[in-house]
């Protein structure tokens, strides 16, 4: 605590998380389109700067001088509110978390719960710039995000309690330190395939980038906005919002700042950790999203309801059953290993390919 | 190319058994004027008896054409605008050109989109382009030119083309002519 | 809807206009949908907005001034355009083209499909959503073709290679090695491509299903081309009137059988290794050397009066040329009966009833070219 | 989940591959020999005048019309220094408008036109499109400093 005055320290430590904030979307802007370039064979930016390093700043400065235009029909105040509506809760997620065992803006022993609550609030931000913009494109772009972001958080919702229920608390500290030997992704795989689902859905990243979709709403809610709006609104809300969840899936199912080195090792070696750890979710999130088409809203809202949404429900039911009955541990990873080769068979079922068989020769009909 | 310069291609008739003797099977009581093109037969008909024609090549099992090629207006200024109709058949894998001459100042014809479904855009564009008025078409507005542009037609061999530049020249020196003379 | 109308709600339909400045409209196509919530009722297509004259153009030009307006027509697959346009003049003039020309031309049409394919692969993927990957597969492949397009003709889009009676210049001395390169490089791109969709669930749920037109229906609309061939029907002009030396290679017929535009893509896809086989079996047979214009050609090309319909199976579908001649060095009338024209003739059969997103990927899926569709 | 775990395998598999980016301004791609850049006058160095005669036969065969050309008498055959009675006077292409067909090329009889092969015909970008139309000097002005090597249909 800073000079005894609880105001200050967490004043300091908020902006030591804002800088860490802009700092992160700074660098996870290039690595992007580095990464993208290379998947595609290309270089990515290579002129500002050796290797093109400066490009995330010369973006910056673009966007800041940029015009701010609204349209005349817009509505006003909602219009210029609608990126600050998104980006604070993409912010607030960043508060909860423990970055290193001691160190956190400020560690909630409801951290999990906070950190889920708070970041379906991003939602509201980009309905407000769908409605306000009057475009229809925006409009379209506003309630596919609201169906979306929502009806992914429950099974997340309900696969971090699956999780909760094998760490036995909602402390992020605690679930780190539950995992000392083995990392939760082992014992939990359904959970983690889920999480990761709903991260790609609540960053709007293919293949659930159908509230931006760029080939056919044009941008969805951020279509009218531009400059700095546009890039609060979308960059820097997105990767924050990226960043955040990836510590945060770096903490509860990779083992965050303790495994596999333990808690004896100085701040600097879990904070290096818990940043590789992040760097590798975000660059699986990246590489996927470099991969994958978009889905459609309906084959999106199925995925959640009829797939992940039972399956979360099937992996509480296990996990209950396994721990009132103090079944050993890797039980835990036999129901939900099971249960996640059966969801890539639903998955494969709803999609089954069967290839095109050729008509019989002059199978001409007319 | 001035009017005098054309010639007209000499009427070459098509050799027996083909598509030709197919239609004058089927439809007996109408008068075709057959010829042989460079790769199909063309069948020159009345424009009262087309839409019989163009009925009974799709659905006479023996012509079956369920495919329609293409549908092209030709204007031969003095001697009218033609329409051509390019057909085939999946089945029997035959070709036909069907043609009909209207005269130039009332280019009426009857519309083969009950027929093919596919002549819809096809007729749009003869429309716009030539002045055809088919009978019977759902919505014939202008498709490739602006929707108000009904008085002219590009591909009348009147619109002017090479000496685009010399009508426009000629126009703006009339507005400027006219914009002097105001002055003055 | 029946829900809503119970309680009181009123629903609206609106119109969302796609277009002409869309990124999914390849081009200056233009749609007007009238959707209720996410489900397309009804659309109506517009187009016209890249109209440049090229048949009244032509009229105006003689017979070798007009190739270059066959690439501008139809800019993806210049040399088949170009290719029919010089067959249809042959036809006229009565011109024998030489051996050697012959294989040229197939060949550089030939890869020119597969170019044009490559291309719909990447903007087709690009339409369902995927991050410009395809986009960048496509276009790698599509430059090595275009550099070898470039070393024959001069120019990497816009040709004006063919001529009526031949070529306008011999292939250079490596032309056979640069090309059995070349094939082997379009094998590459196409497992990457066919690696990164085919199989791909995400992409198969986009596809599957959507935008299906049945046989009868395609042929009523006058279909062609890849998108009837999805139908099921085993129909190509290569194989159905054999023009040019194309009775002289063995090459299969994709079909599908949903006519779903899953089936376009695979359709395509299968039709690019059909191409690269046409081509490798086309270097084998080309002779080494040889004239590639007729001895008499004359430097006016004049026509004798007629006409003549004459049709190409270019990657899109049946490109075809009506061209009338009175005598003289240019054509009477010159009518090109596009492909992507008749196809697009048949977008709102294939469309309503689908979802926003899915109006993206049947227009897609048709593959498009606009310069061909307004001319 | 085959399928998508196959496409991820493709990506990975083309991210190791190298890239195929050519950094355009600062490395210039070859251009093949044959290539169809704008046309150019060439400048005949034994007589020390331009081969071409301003005999009209490009402009006419032009499809866009973007040729305009002068004749006039060669004064230097009267002093016999040259063979051509005739050259050319004056001698404009407008570049906006040129569709580089290279038919100019093809009906040329004194080989005096060529298409530009070099990457000088790539970079033709201007403020203003009154500059795209060039005059006999600037046409003249490659050949003359010897930075062509026209291809020749063979």
């Amino acid at each position: 605590m800073i000079g005894g005055n609880v105001w200050l320290d967490a004043f300091v430590r908020l902006l030591a998380v804002l800088g860490l904030a802009i700092l992160v979307v700074l660098i996870l802007t290039y690595v992007e389109r580095k990464f993208v370039g290379r998947i595609q064979m290309r270089l990515g930016p290579m002129r500002t700067g050796p290797y093109g390093i400066l490009q995330s700043i010369a973006d910056t400065v673009k966007l800041v001088v940029k015009e701010d235009l609204r349209p005349a029909s817009a509505d006003r105040w909602v219009y210029e509110l609608a990126p600050i509506a998104a980006f604070v809760p993409a912010f607030a997620v960043l508060v909860a978390l423990p970055f290193t065992d001691s160190w956190g803006v400020r560690v909630l022993n409801l951290g999990l719960f906070y950190v889920v609550a708070v970041s379906a609030l991003s939602v509201l931000g980009y309905i407000m710039a769908g409605w306000a913009s009057d475009n229809k494109y925006a409009l379209l772009g506003a309630m596919r995000s609201a169906a979306q972001l929502i009806s992914y958080e429950i099974p997340v919702v309900l696969a971090l309690l699956a999780l909760a229920m094998v760490a036995g608390s909602l402390d992020l500290v605690k679930i780190v330190e539950a995992q000392g030997r083995v990392p939760f992704i082992v014992w939990q795989p359904l959970g983690f395939f889920i999480f990761l689902a709903g991260m790609l859905a609540e960053t709007s990243r293919r293949p659930f980038d159908v509230p931006s979709a760029e080939s056919e709403i044009v941008g969805g809610p951020w279509i009218e906005y531009s400059g700095i709006r546009w890039s609060i609104l979308f960059a820097f809300t997105e990767y924050t919002t990226m960043f955040g969840l990836s510590v945060f899936g770096a903490l509860i199912f990779l083992g965050g700042w303790n495994w596999p080195l333990g808690l004896d090792l100085g701040w600097w070696w879990q904070l290096l950790l818990i940043f590789v750890k992040a760097t590798l979710l975000i660059m699986t999130t990246l590489w996927m999203s470099a991969t994958f088409p978009r889905l459609r809203i309906d084959q999106l809202m199925g995925f959640c309801w009829k797939i992940l949404l039972p399956m979360a429900f099937l992996q509480i039911f296990f996990n209950g059953l396994i721990l009132v009955y103090k079944w050993p541990d890797w039980t835990l990873l036999l129901t939900s290993g099971a249960a996640l080769v059966f969801t890539a068979f639903l998955i494969y079922d709803a999609t089954r390919v069967r290839a095109p068989v050729r008509a019989p020769a002059g199978g001409v009909t007319s | 190319m001035s009017p005098e310069e054309q010639q007209e291609a000499p009427i070459v008739p098509p050799p027996p058994g083909s598509v030709a003797d197919l239609f004058a099977a089927v439809l007996p009581d109408v008068k075709f004027q057959a010829a042989q093109g460079a790769l199909d037969v063309i069948l020159t008909v009345d424009r009262e008896d087309l839409r019989r024609v163009l009925r009974a090549a799709k659905d006479d099992p023996r012509l079956d054409f369920k495919y329609l090629r293409c549908l092209s207006g030709v204007d031969h200024m003095e001697a009218g605008v033609e329409v051509v109709y390019h057909l085939y058949s999946y089945t029997h894998k035959h070709n036909v050109t069907i043609k009909a001459r209207l005269p130039q100042d009332d280019p009426r014809l009857p519309s083969a989109t009950s027929i093919w479904r596919g002549a819809d855009w096809h007729e749009r564009e003869a429309a716009e382009m030539f002045g055809i008025f088919f009978e019977g078409h759902p919505n014939l507005v202008p498709l490739l030119l602006p929707e108000d542009m009904t008085d002219h037609h590009p591909l009348r061999k009147d619109s002017p083309l090479a000496e685009i530049e010399e009508w426009q020249a000629e126009r703006a020196g009339l507005a400027a002519g006219e914009a002097g003379e105001a002055e003055e | 809807m029946t829900v809503e109308q119970e309680q009181g709600l009123e629903t609206l339909e609106i119109n969302v206009n796609m277009g002409p400045q869309h990124p999914a409209t390849h081009g200056v196509f233009r749609m007007v949908l009238t959707v209720d919530g996410e489900r397309v009722v009804d659309l109506v297509p517009h187009i016209g907005y890249l109209h440049r004259g090229a048949e009244k153009l032509s009229e105006n030009l003689d017979y070798r001034q007009a190739i270059g307006l066959q690439d501008r027509t139809e800019y993806l697959a210049a040399f088949n355009a170009e290719l029919c346009y010089v067959m249809a003049v042959e036809k006229l003039a009565g011109l024998e083209v030489p051996e050697r020309a012959q294989y040229i031309r197939v060949i550089l049409a030939e890869l020119n499909r597969i170019t044009s394919h490559y291309m719909f692969m990447g903007a087709f993927a690009t339409d369902i959503g995927v991050f410009g990957t395809a986009f960048t597969y496509g276009f790698r492949e599509r430059e090595y073709i275009q550099d070898l397009f470039e070393e024959v003709s001069g120019d990497r889009m816009m040709y004006a290679y063919f001529r009526p009676g031949g070529v306008a210049w011999d292939a250079p001395d490596n032309f056979k090695e640069r090309v059995r390169w070349v094939c082997r490089q379009t094998r590459v791109g196409i497992s990457d491509i066919d690696g990164l969709l085919t199989t791909n669930e995400v992409f198969v749920a986009r596809t599957r299903g959507i935008g299906a037109i049945s046989s009868q229906k395609a042929i009523d609309y006058g279909l062609s081309g890849p998108v009837l061939r999805a139908c099921g029907l085993k129909v190509d002009l290569r194989r159905e009137e054999p023009y040019s030396i194309y009775d002289r290679f063995d090459f299969d017929i994709p079909t599908g059988e949903r006519g779903d535009s899953f089936d376009r893509y695979w359709v395509r896809l299968e039709e690019m290794r059909q191409s690269v086989r046409i081509v490798e079996q086309a270097v084998e047979q080309m002779p080494d050397s040889g004239p590639i214009l007729p001895e008499k050609l004359p430097r006016r090309l004049r026509c004798p009066p007629g006409e003549v319909y004459m049709r190409a199976e270019n990657p899109r579908g049946e490109y075809g040329i009506y061209l009338v001649s009175k005598g003289g060095d240019k054509p009477y009338r010159l009518k090109v009966r596009s492909p992507s024209y008749c196809n697009l003739m048949a977008l709102k059969e294939m469309t309503v009833g689908h979802y926003v997103a899915d109006a993206v990927v049947v227009l897609g899926s048709i593959d498009i070219v606009l310069g061909e569709v307004d001319r | 989940m085959i399928g998508v775990m196959k496409a991820m395998v493709t990506t990975m598999r083309t991210m190791l591959r190298k890239p195929v980016t050519i950094q355009y301004p600062t490395v210039h791609r070859e251009i093949p020999e044959r290539n169809k850049g704008f046309p150019l006058l060439l400048w005949d160095f034994e007589a020390d005048e331009p081969y071409c005669t301003g005999c009209h036969a490009c402009e006419r065969a032009c499809p866009v019309e973007c040729m305009t050309v002068i004749m006039k008498d060669n004064p230097k055959f009267a002093e016999e220094k040259s063979k051509r009675r005739k050259i050319v006077d004056e001698f404009w292409i407008d570049y906006g408008r040129c569709m580089r067909c290279g038919i100019c090329v093809e009906v040329c009889n004194f080989e005096a036109i060529a298409m530009n092969n070099s990457w000088t015909a790539q970079e033709q970008s201007r403020f203003d499109r009154g500059e795209l139309v060039l005059d006999l000097d600037q046409l003249l002005a490659q050949s003359k400093a010897g930075k062509i090597h026209p291809w020749v249909a063979p």
